[in-house]
């Protein structure tokens, strides 16, 4: 029977990179993934990441997913593509179709990192096609250029669901509203707040009563919950769409671990094996890497992945312990940086009322999607001075410190706890580059000029819509919860390579909208 | 909770629920133990569902016809749930000389005890079913032989039992049986003790682990048999299956997937962490095994398998019996594969043998002693 | 409905047009895509209609997991088409419970 | 351990409710009444839901529903999901035609 050295299962971000970094310390190493194309979700995912540069923040997913691609095979990892594995059985035997066959190889290691699958929710309807998952509206619009349809609901306001929701607009379709049963927002504020400026409402507490029509979806009806996630009656609401899009979380896809007799454990987060810090099993020689062991951004499920391929290498005698505490130590702490702030795992499902500067959070960001004109000015990424300068509408502690480095001035200052929020540095001068924009993963920076011309203000936006307004282009100035608030010329549009298909919209709009205005809308209404 | 009983049964599989199901009937009061966390999680649900009387040992075969005639056509009535019984006939096929001769040889033996077992060739074999290759030769053919849904079965006496007041108790291992004033009485779990008028071990191959406790041995080994179940199909045809060769053994269910078992060659040396695992090979030896007698199924796709102990006996024939050193004691178990179809039978006569009453069948074939050295 | 052009991936690859039925109808879809999206591309929602309360089910997942988009392809049964490459000619049958219509 | 052990213990009268008739396992058209029935009639492990009402036995193998059982049923028994023990992985993860499983590569052997 083939032997491998190092048998991985997924070529998702975690497999890519264990096999990466198995393969340089000697390993021979195989990745098997079911799919036509590696990357797993990477591919799907065409947002700027956040984290910080050793966790490749303001590269869009796709983009990783390339370079990783390309470092797994320099390193001469082979990845199989099209080869389903059906079983890992005793002995680390795995069996795998390809073509129209079963092959059996063994791996001296095996690291599981099969990723997640998507949660649903059941509600009168949820079979009618037009129904989909969130992950289903990726594949179609990312991968295969199809829209999933032209009006869409979407239930979920964590990350999935904002971000998707986002993309959809971005596709061409139009988001109709973001329902979530909670009652306040589950993923990042700045996420939230760009699908909120671009029109989309917020219906916290609300779920869906039904998908209405009779071959396929033509309209749904949601309704208000109280704190029983009972319907309130008289709340209901219809909506005529052809689409509606599930975002309410994922699971472990652990099975394979499972059914090789690792240990496992039931966590409200899912069914996952019981692992060490470098991701081994119970079972030695089987880790498991990634979402497979609980869910987290793509970020940590690199970083994850390269821990456990080095894991690996020193199992297999190619590395000593020595070696491998050095380099787990550093990857340790490129982890725990993710894992801090607001989102951090150990605060989840909890509500933080203040930041860790001890700044009130934004009640209406978690209410309604969007910070307040009115809290706006409380933190400490605005600050109102005259001249170009920017307005960073960054208020919860994420970890992300792209801003910091983007600016050749040094204006913005984050330290090294990324999670902190940015502070403007008042002793130094903006020359309005809009390198900070362009870089924001949130899109949550904008350039102001309070005094472009007497009685008008000039605001710079991050823009990923097409059509591309141009210069001269008349149109509305919508406020953060997406409201038409005034007129608004467009004075100029700047396009780098170095932004990365952000553009960076400016309009001229009256001076009293300065704080207010945040995106803008063609006279025809087309985005 | 209750502790004590007229009679504690030791295994939640088919045998024991169905035995709780006629006890209580008869107004007795039962306890059920059961180790794992499921009722029915050994054998019982882990068969091909076969309810035969051609193909058996001489002394199982009246017990295989009492319930192909008796109780089978009427257990979803009586259980108020359909156990997806289909009395369509059994199909043993062959298709080598050798394989004839196997067949000819059970014939002859089952006709002898009065079944109606007939030898067919391969036209009229196809006639009864269209899908078969052309490689078969001929089959044997019992048209009384039929199959059911193991799991529902299996859960259809639990039920009923459960509603007669059964008590079920899973998750408790019995670690000891002990005798009090000379009679089998404690039945001693991981976490309780249990009284029983009588005790009745009905655990599968784990049986022989618990008789030892008082003092019984059963020569009988665990051997692990692997299922697999395919996808929904058309309905085709409602036949027992089975092979001279003994490469696969199955039918359609109502659903309309089909469920087949098979074998190896492996199965009594198969290694396992501690749960019936299943192996890398046996699925796919099953479906080659399958499609050389049905070509039609090749696109038919697996969606599961899995594997089960069998608890097998040196003589592949099961010990239904009174332990007469051990008064109290009635074993049921060694039952090697061949339990399921019998269950309802097995179930019935255990009941008499609890109350005492005289069993309807003779079980003496059945003797927990009846095991000889050969010289 | 396609995406002709997207702010961020730019315009979709050049694949080649290629020509499949659906329950007998001739559609153009594109090599290789995935026969699910072919369909989406041209309008078609409902991929079968269930065994049991005989209710139309369409595009669920997308990523071959749930099994709820299958069709009757060239005769087959349970074809997940959102994970199966599509190809001139092929023949895509609206399944009904396990099988395509009685012709 | 909050674990069920007894399968005589009281769940209350089985009522009705208004969401009965959703289905919840999408292969085998399982509603959400189905499952909470099976709960009354003593199917207390997800096993035994599966085996009695063929949830999670389709075409997926419950990775659409197996969560949404699992919530169903520890509400039906008053416990918190956790306590219920997912139900057993088997081969193959995905659906696989017996002719190709029945095809083992050889040069892999």
């Amino acid at each position: 029977m083939k032997r491998y050295d190092l048998i991985i299962i997924g070529a998702g971000p975690a497999g890519l990179s264990a096999g990466i970094e198995a393969a340089k310390r000697g390993l021979e190493v195989i990745v098997f993934d079911e799919n036509a194309k590696p990357g797993g979700q990477l591919f799907k995912q065409i947002h700027k990441f956040f984290g910080s540069k050793e966790h490749k923040a303001k590269i869009r997913g796709f983009k990783i997913g390339e370079e990783l691609l390309k470092e797994a095979n320099d390193c001469g990892v082979r990845v199989e593509l099209n080869a389903i594995v059906i079983g890992l059985y005793l002995d680390k035997e795995v069996t795998v179709k390809i073509g129209d066959e079963i092959k059996h190889y063994k791996g001296d290691a095996v690291i599981v990192a099969t990723g997640a699958t998507e949660n649903m929710v059941p509600f009168d309807g949820w079979t009618l096609p037009g129904v989909i998952g969130a992950g289903a509206a990726q594949t179609m619009m990312n991968l295969h250029s199809i829209k999933p349809g032209k009006r869409v609901l979407m239930l979920g306001s964590g990350n999935v669901g904002l971000v998707v929701s986002f993309q959809l607009m971005q596709a061409g379709c139009e988001v109709v509203a973001l329902v979530d049963a909670a009652p306040k927002v589950g993923g990042y504020g700045v996420h939230a707040s760009k699908v909120s400026r671009c029109g989309v409402p917020f219906y916290l507490s609300h779920t869906i009563i039904k998908a209405e029509g009779e071959e396929c979806v033509t309209g749904v009806t949601i309704g208000e919950v109280d704190t029983s996630w009972k319907i309130v009656p008289g709340t209901e609401k219809h909506f005529n769409i052809d689409t509606i899009c599930l975002a309410v979380g994922l699971s472990p896809m652990s099975q394979l671990l499972s059914m090789t007799g690792c240990k496992m454990k039931d966590t409200p987060g899912g069914y996952v094996p019981e692992c060490d810090e470098t991701g081994a099993t119970s079972v030695p020689g089987i880790y498991g890497a990634g979402d497979v062991s609980g869910i987290e951004e793509a970020s940590s499920a690199m970083i994850e992945g390269r821990i456990s391929g080095i894991a690996a290498a020193e199992y297999l005698g190619f590395i000593t312990k020595v070696e491998l505490n050095e380099k787990i130590e550093e990857l340790e702490e490129a982890l725990q940086s993710l894992r801090e702030g607001m989102f951090a795992p150990e605060n989840r499902g909890k509500v933080l009322e203040k930041t860790d500067e001890g700044i009130d959070v934004s009640s209406n960001l978690l209410e309604m999607g969007y910070v307040d004109e009115l809290e706006i000015g409380r933190f400490p990424g605005i600050r109102r001075v005259s001249g170009v300068h920017p307005a960073i509408e960054c208020t919860q502690n994420i970890p992300c410190n792209p801003c910091e480095d983007a600016c050749p001035r040094k204006c913005i200052k984050i330290g090294d706890k990324i999670t902190s929020l940015p502070v403007i540095n008042p002793d130094r001068d903006c020359s309005g580059c809009g390198m900070c924009v362009a870089s924001c993963p949130g899109q949550a920076i904008f350039l102001v000029n309070e005094e472009y011309e007497p009685g008008f203000a000039a605001i710079t936006m991050p823009y990923e819509f097409l059509p591309l307004p141009v210069p001269g282009d008349q149109g509305r100035a919508l406020d953060r919860s997406g409201k038409e608030v005034c007129m608004a010329e467009i004075i100029e549009i700047k396009s780098l390579a170095a932004f990365d298909h952000t553009h960076l919209l400016t309009m001229k709009v009256p001076g009293d909208m300065v704080m207010k205005a945040r995106f803008f809308r063609n006279m025809e209404g087309a985005q | 909770m209750e502790h004590c009983a007229d009679v504690v049964i030791i295994g939640g599989g088919i045998i024991g629920n169905s035995t709780a199901y006629y006890l209580a009937k008869k107004g007795c009061s039962v306890i059920v133990l059961e180790k794992s966390e499921d009722i029915g999680n050994g054998g019982s649900s882990r068969n091909g569902g076969g309810v035969r009387q051609s193909g058996r040992d001489k002394r199982e075969l009246p017990l295989a016809m009492y319930g192909a005639k008796k109780l089978w056509p009427t257990l979803s009535e009586e259980l108020d749930m359909d156990v997806e019984y289909y009395q369509e006939g059994n199909l043993r096929l062959g298709k080598t000389e050798g394989h004839i001769k196997i067949l000819e040889g059970l014939t002859k033996n089952a006709t002898s005890l009065g079944l109606d077992v007939t030898m067919i060739n391969h036209d009229e074999a196809k006639a009864i079913n269209p899908y078969l290759s052309a490689e078969v030769m001929g089959a044997s053919w019992c048209p009384t032989d039929g199959h059911a849904n193991p799991l529902l079965a299996t859960l259809a006496y639990y039920r009923k039992a459960r509603k007669l007041g059964v008590r079920f108790v899973t998750s408790e291992e019995v670690v000891e049986i002990r005798k009090i004033k000379g009679k089998a009485r404690q039945v001693i779990t991981t976490e309780n003790t249990y009284e029983g008028e009588t005790v009745i071990i009905a655990a599968g191959y784990a049986s022989r682990k618990i008789a030892a406790t008082i003092g019984v041995d059963i020569p009988m080994n665990p051997a692990l048999l692997e299922v697999l179940v395919t996808e929904a199909q058309p309905p085709m045809f409602y036949q027992m299956l089975g092979t001279a060769a003994a490469d696969f053994y199955g039918h359609q269910s109502t659903h309309g997937s089909f469920v087949f078992g098979g074998t190896s060659g492996f199965e009594e040396v198969n290694k396992d962490n501690g749960t019936p695992v299943t192996n890398s090979l046996t699925a796919s030896c099953i479906c080659r095994g399958i499609m050389k007698y049905f070509p039609c199924l090749e696109d038919a796709k697996i969606v599961r398998t899995w594997a089960g102990w069998i608890d097998v006996c040196v003589d592949h024939v099961p010990v239904i019996s009174h332990v007469e050193e051990v008064p109290g004691l009635i074993l049921a178990c060694a039952f090697s594969g061949h339990g399921f179809g019998i269950a309802p039978t097995v179930g019935t006569l255990l009941a008499h043998m609890a109350v005492g009453e005289k069993t309807i069948l003779d079980v003496s074939d059945f003797r927990y002693d009846r095991f000889k050295a050969k010289i | 409905m396609r995406i002709e052009e997207h702010p961020i991936l730019g315009k979709p690859e050049e694949k080649r047009t290629i020509e499949f039925t659906y329950d007998g109808k001739t559609l153009a879809g594109l090599e290789g895509e995935p026969i699910a999206m072919a369909l989406e591309a041209a309008g078609v929602m409902i991929h079968r209609y269930t065994k049991k309360y005989h209710q139309p089910r369409g595009v669920f997942c997308a990523i071959g997991r749930c099994t709820d988009c299958v069709m009757v392809v060239d005769g087959k049964p349970n074809v997940r088409t959102c994970i199966t490459p599509l190809e001139g000619g092929m023949k895509v049958q609206t399944q009904y419970g396990v099988s395509a219509k009685a012709q | 351990m909050s674990k069920i052990k007894d399968r005589l213990i009281n769940l209350g009268e089985f009522v009705l409710q208004p969401d009965d008739d959703m289905i919840i396992c999408r292969c085998e058209e399982v509603t959400k009444g189905e499952v909470r029935k099976a709960v009354h009639d003593g199917m207390f492990t997800l096993t035994e839901i599966r085996r009695y009402t063929r949830t999670g036995m389709g075409l997926c193998q419950g990775q659409t529903c197996g969560r949404l059982i699992k919530g169903i049923v520890a509400r039906e028994l008053g416990v918190a999901p956790i306590e219920l023990e997912a139900a057993v992985v088997r081969s193959p993860m995905r659906p696989i035609e017996m002719k190709v499983l029945g095809n083992e590569g050889k040069e892999a052997r």
